[in-house]
């Protein structure tokens, strides 16, 4: 268990996906303009992030390994994503609608999102059991969350200042990113 | 048919860059930024994606219906993107270890998805290559940059251990600023958003030098015409 | 999203701004004595030569971005940062060391995001922590306390909180504070007596009013909360007592004078609680097992980030007003 | 309408597996070609990082092929413990003209600022330091990843040490009255390098028999 625990915070806080290990920044500094937003893409992502975790982790022991085409396994698992993706927006129009309108729009810039990709490989990487996968997946995803919606609220508080001419719009942003990112060093040596 | 040229490699490299402009491959391009070798060895294997998926995008592309459009290019990208990483390892090894997996996600970079379904689609083979040619080359110019600027402000030197991508390169390492203690700051992931932050500010700085620029010419000619007609 | 802009200083305001910020830059007085005596000149030296560049670095923006120089100037602010970072270096830090933060601090900190009462980080503390990342070894080099030289010549370097992390594991606790009486008995000779000035210039910033309490007493008292439930009497595996905690490191100059900066900390009664718990809960995580000595900054810059996001869930709702 | 419906699914999806096979077809093309060489890159890179610890010169077989695993529960050794291993780990012996001249043993030294730090140490039949790498830690960047040897040279300041040189009380930092070198600032990451490497040349003397026998 506390193996597991491990998992969770060096996904979410020591190696943050995106603040530390670069992964899925074009949905954070694309969706992260209001708090809704950010909030509804969060959720959505966790979803697919630890199902795609998953997936991908029983794709490659049950059907790469055996066959011995683990060089294929980048095909592999953005087919796998595309699939899922697809099959979750089906899933969530038929059971629920009204998530399906909230959570609907976001699913296809999922597919796009590299930390989804990310993740499969990391996870083939640390040789992690299908448990731990699942946990990593999901640790990377609230990690994502985390700091996808304070950047939203971070965002509107921005949007008042004063910035100097050459620097707004993503300049700033992106500087923002940095300093959130230098705040998470301190976690550096956690786990 | 020249001037298209021109212009394809103006928006690239310039008015429509993917990395400085479109904001788009900004993961790998962030993360693989720590040296120049890194940054070079992930720019040549971007550019080779996309001129090669841009190519076979745009020599099949009345093959494929609207229907299977996105699976079909997803899957050209998938299959080059392999090729890149399996060539990687049998020729570049020590690089392929030091940024191995930036290669395979180089298939979710936006900015090739994004050539193949709004240009190769609709232009001849040559130009959609030429097109990812240059777009590479944007994408590719910006990262080296801020390798470069990462590793000179990191360590004070450029180009060490170019020979992991480059074998004649092994004593291409310059030390630009000789008994300079490192900053390290530019090393780790906060000094690449920061950097990268600043690359997004010069470039609107430029651009609005530009224009002033223009706009001062334009009323110097305004005037310049209008004295000229009063004198008449 | 309501966020309280604070309006830019207007005449009357600019005259209470800067009087706030004199009322805190006084308040810092008393542990500033405690730094010099101890750890000698190193703190003032290091004081006004940030406060130099502060200034410097204050006019080239304002020049550059054509704003009124004295205006601006005169709250104060440049002078506060410049001190606050001052207080938190090692005193022996090097020129080049302290030039590099108060330029992240003035420039890209508080004026890419338009100056004073805009910033969204507090800027001694990005200053603190790029340094303390780019330059961890002359961040951790503290001088010897005075007069006790011969005593811990050995330990050169160093302050008390460095060197329980270094020998922890190796001994008990109450080995470690026996073997090393220079120390002092609760948190390292001098630094009790810095930590205590601080706490009294944070004492009279609250009498005066110019700080709420909510964000001191939350932040303490997570600490003491996170410190006593894992002190286990003194094994090797244990995080250091209360004490230590309270009155080692930068403490109470966190508590009283960084995460109560209006500008970035949390703006409503019950977010500063929240973000004052917060502060103080990340900070004895950093400290017992991160990487770094000190997480008070970290903890700060985390906190800041935090801020806008807890204001927006703790705002109070209009039927409370009314 | 429905046979023209299912018409053009047949051909988007007779399509759909053209590209797809092409694909595959190419891939394996590459992949046929490329494969011996990546697999021969691959040995070399691991041959050449085992040979930086235990040169070439001083052995003539493959260190790769001649390895065997140290397994954390067997009690076939003795003070298993000085090793501080987690899990189970490869060892590699080497020989010149078939006989025994060093190992190279894998152990973690738990005590890092961080946690623990995995090393590799090689050590000839003499009990003499080959080499010493850091494989895996955690450290502060800039203060304790310095034993790492792609940002300082210190962890070659164990070359051609021993057991005797220096004496069991000196395998500590200059700061606890050792030998070694401590970097400025930061001590505990060096001392628990240091320690940890003397415990594993103590493991080595205790086991040498049993473990070149293999």
């Amino acid at each position: 268990m506390s193996e597991l625990i491990i998992i969770l915070i060096s996904a979410i806080l020591v190696n943050n996906f995106v603040l530390v290990q670069f992964l899925g920044l074009c949905p954070f500094m694309g969706s992260s303009n209001k708090i809704e937003t950010a909030i509804g893409m969060s959720a959505a992502t966790t979803f697919v992030l630890t199902l795609a975790s998953m997936v991908s982790y029983l794709v490659y022991q049950y059907l790469l390994v055996p066959l011995d085409i683990t060089w294929l396994r980048t095909i592999a698992f953005i087919v796998v994503i595309a699939a899922l993706v697809n099959f979750t927006e089906i899933l969530m129009l038929k059971t629920s609608p009204l998530l399906h309108k909230v959570l609907g729009i976001f699913l296809p810039l999922i597919t796009t999102n590299c930390a989804v990709l990310g993740v499969a490989l990391l996870n083939i990487n640390a040789g992690n059991s299908f448990v731990e996968s699942a946990f990593y997946g999901f640790g990377a995803a609230l990690g994502f969350s985390l700091v996808l919606v304070l950047f939203a609220a971070l965002r509107e508080k921005l949007n008042l200042a004063d910035v100097p001419a050459p620097f707004q719009g993503p300049s700033i942003a992106m500087i923002t990113a940095a300093l959130m990112s230098l705040a998470f060093m301190g976690f550096t040596g956690l786990v | 048919m020249n001037k298209n040229l021109t212009s394809i490699s103006k928006q690239a490299l310039w008015q429509n860059n993917p990395a400085l402009v479109q904001l788009l491959g900004l993961c790998p391009l962030l993360a693989v930024s720590a040296s120049v070798v890194n940054a070079l060895g992930l720019a040549l294997a971007t550019t080779m994606v996309l001129i090669f998926s841009n190519l076979i995008v745009s020599l099949i592309r009345h093959q494929v219906t609207d229907a299977i459009r996105l699976p079909v290019f997803v899957l050209i990208i998938a299959s080059f993107v392999t090729c890149a990483e399996l060539l990687m390892q049998a020729y570049a090894y020590s690089l392929y270890l030091s940024i191995g997996i930036f290669i395979p996600l180089i298939v979710t970079n936006c900015a090739i998805l994004g050539r193949a379904v709004t240009f190769a689609v609709k232009n001849s083979p040559l130009i959609s290559a030429f097109d990812g040619l240059m777009m590479g080359l944007g994408f590719s110019s910006i990262l080296i940059l801020l390798g470069a600027l990462r590793e000179l402000f990191g360590t004070g030197k450029l180009f060490a251990n170019m020979d992991i991508l480059l074998p004649m390169a092994s004593n291409w390492e310059i030390t630009i600023l000789p008994n300079y203690s490192g900053f390290l700051f530019a090393l780790l992931p906060p000094g690449a958003f920061l950097f990268m932050g600043m690359l997004l500010a010069l470039k609107n700085f430029i651009d609005k030098q530009l224009a002033d620029s223009i706009t001062k010419h334009q009323n110097a000619q305004q005037m310049a015409s209008r004295f000229a007609k009063d004198m008449s | 999203m309501a966020v309280k802009k604070i309006k830019l200083p207007t005449k009357l305001k600019a005259f209470s701004t800067s009087l706030i910020m004199l009322w805190v830059l006084a308040a810092c007085i008393p542990g500033l004595v405690a730094l010099t005596v101890f750890f000698g000149w190193g703190s003032i030296i290091n004081i006004i030569w940030l406060g130099i560049w502060a200034l410097l670095f204050e006019s080239m923006v304002l020049v550059f971005r054509k704003r009124p120089l004295g205006f601006y100037l005169k709250d104060y602010s440049a002078l506060v940062t410049a001190v606050l970072l001052g207080l938190c270096i090692p005193p022996s830090s090097p020129w080049w060391l302290s030039l590099t933060g108060i330029f992240f601090a003035i420039v890209i900190a508080k004026h890419l995001y338009g100056g004073l009462g805009q910033n969204l980080f507090n800027p001694a503390m990005v200053a603190y922590a790029v340094l303390l990342i780019a330059f961890p070894l002359e961040m951790t080099n503290w001088t010897i306390p005075l007069g006790i030289e011969q005593e811990i010549d050995a330990y050169t370097g160093a302050t008390a909180l460095d060197l329980f992390r270094n020998e922890r594991g190796a001994m008990l606790v109450n080995e470690f504070w026996s073997q090393h009486s220079a120390f002092g008995t609760l948190s390292g000779i001098g630094w009790e007596w810095v930590n205590g000035g601080f706490l009294l210039g944070g004492l009279v910033l609250l009498y005066k009013r110019i700080i709420g309490w909510q964000i001191p007493v939350a932040m303490l008292g997570s600490l003491l909360l996170m410190s006593a439930l894992f002190y286990d009497g003194g094994s090797s595996a244990s995080g250091g007592s209360p004490f230590m905690h309270l009155f080692g490191g930068g403490t109470m100059l966190g508590a009283f004078f960084i995460a109560t900066d209006p500008v970035t900390a949390s703006t409503t009664p019950k977010g500063r609680l929240i973000y004052g718990a917060l502060i103080g809960i990340v900070t004895y995580i950093i400290r017992v097992w991160g990487a770094y000595p000190d997480g008070i900054a970290f903890a700060v810059l985390l906190g800041n980030f935090t801020a806008p996001f807890i204001d927006y869930y703790t705002q109070p709702t209009p039927s409370q007003h009314a | 309408m429905p046979s023209e419906l299912r018409h053009s699914i047949l051909l988007n999806t007779g399509r759909l597996a053209g590209f797809a096979i092409a694909a595959a077809i190419i891939l394996s093309l590459v992949y046929a070609l490329t494969e011996t060489r990546i697999t021969n890159q691959m040995l070399a890179a691991q041959r050449q990082a085992l040979n930086s610890i235990f040169p070439a010169s001083e052995h003539d077989n493959d260190l790769i092929s001649d390895s065997f695993i140290i397994d954390i529960n067997s009690s076939e050794y003795s003070n298993l413990e000085l090793l501080g291993l987690r899990e189970n780990s490869h060892a590699y012996v080497a020989r010149k003209n078939m006989q025994p001249s060093g190992l190279i043993l894998p152990f973690v030294a738990r005590d890092g600022y961080n946690g623990d730090i995995d090393l590799l140490l090689g050590v000839s039949i003499e009990g003499l330091v080959t080499g010493l790498r850091v494989t895996a830690h955690r450290e502060t960047p800039g203060l304790g990843d310095l034993i790492d040897l792609r940002v300082s040279d210190w962890i070659l300041s164990f070359n051609n040490r021993s057991l005797v040189n220096p004496e069991l009380s000196g395998w500590t930092v200059r700061k606890n009255a050792g030998v070694f070198d401590q970097f400025t600032g930061a001590t505990i990451t060096p001392r628990a390098v240091t320690v940890a490497t003397a415990k594993a040349l103590e493991f080595f003397e205790e086991n040498k028999s049993r473990l070149l026998s293999l």
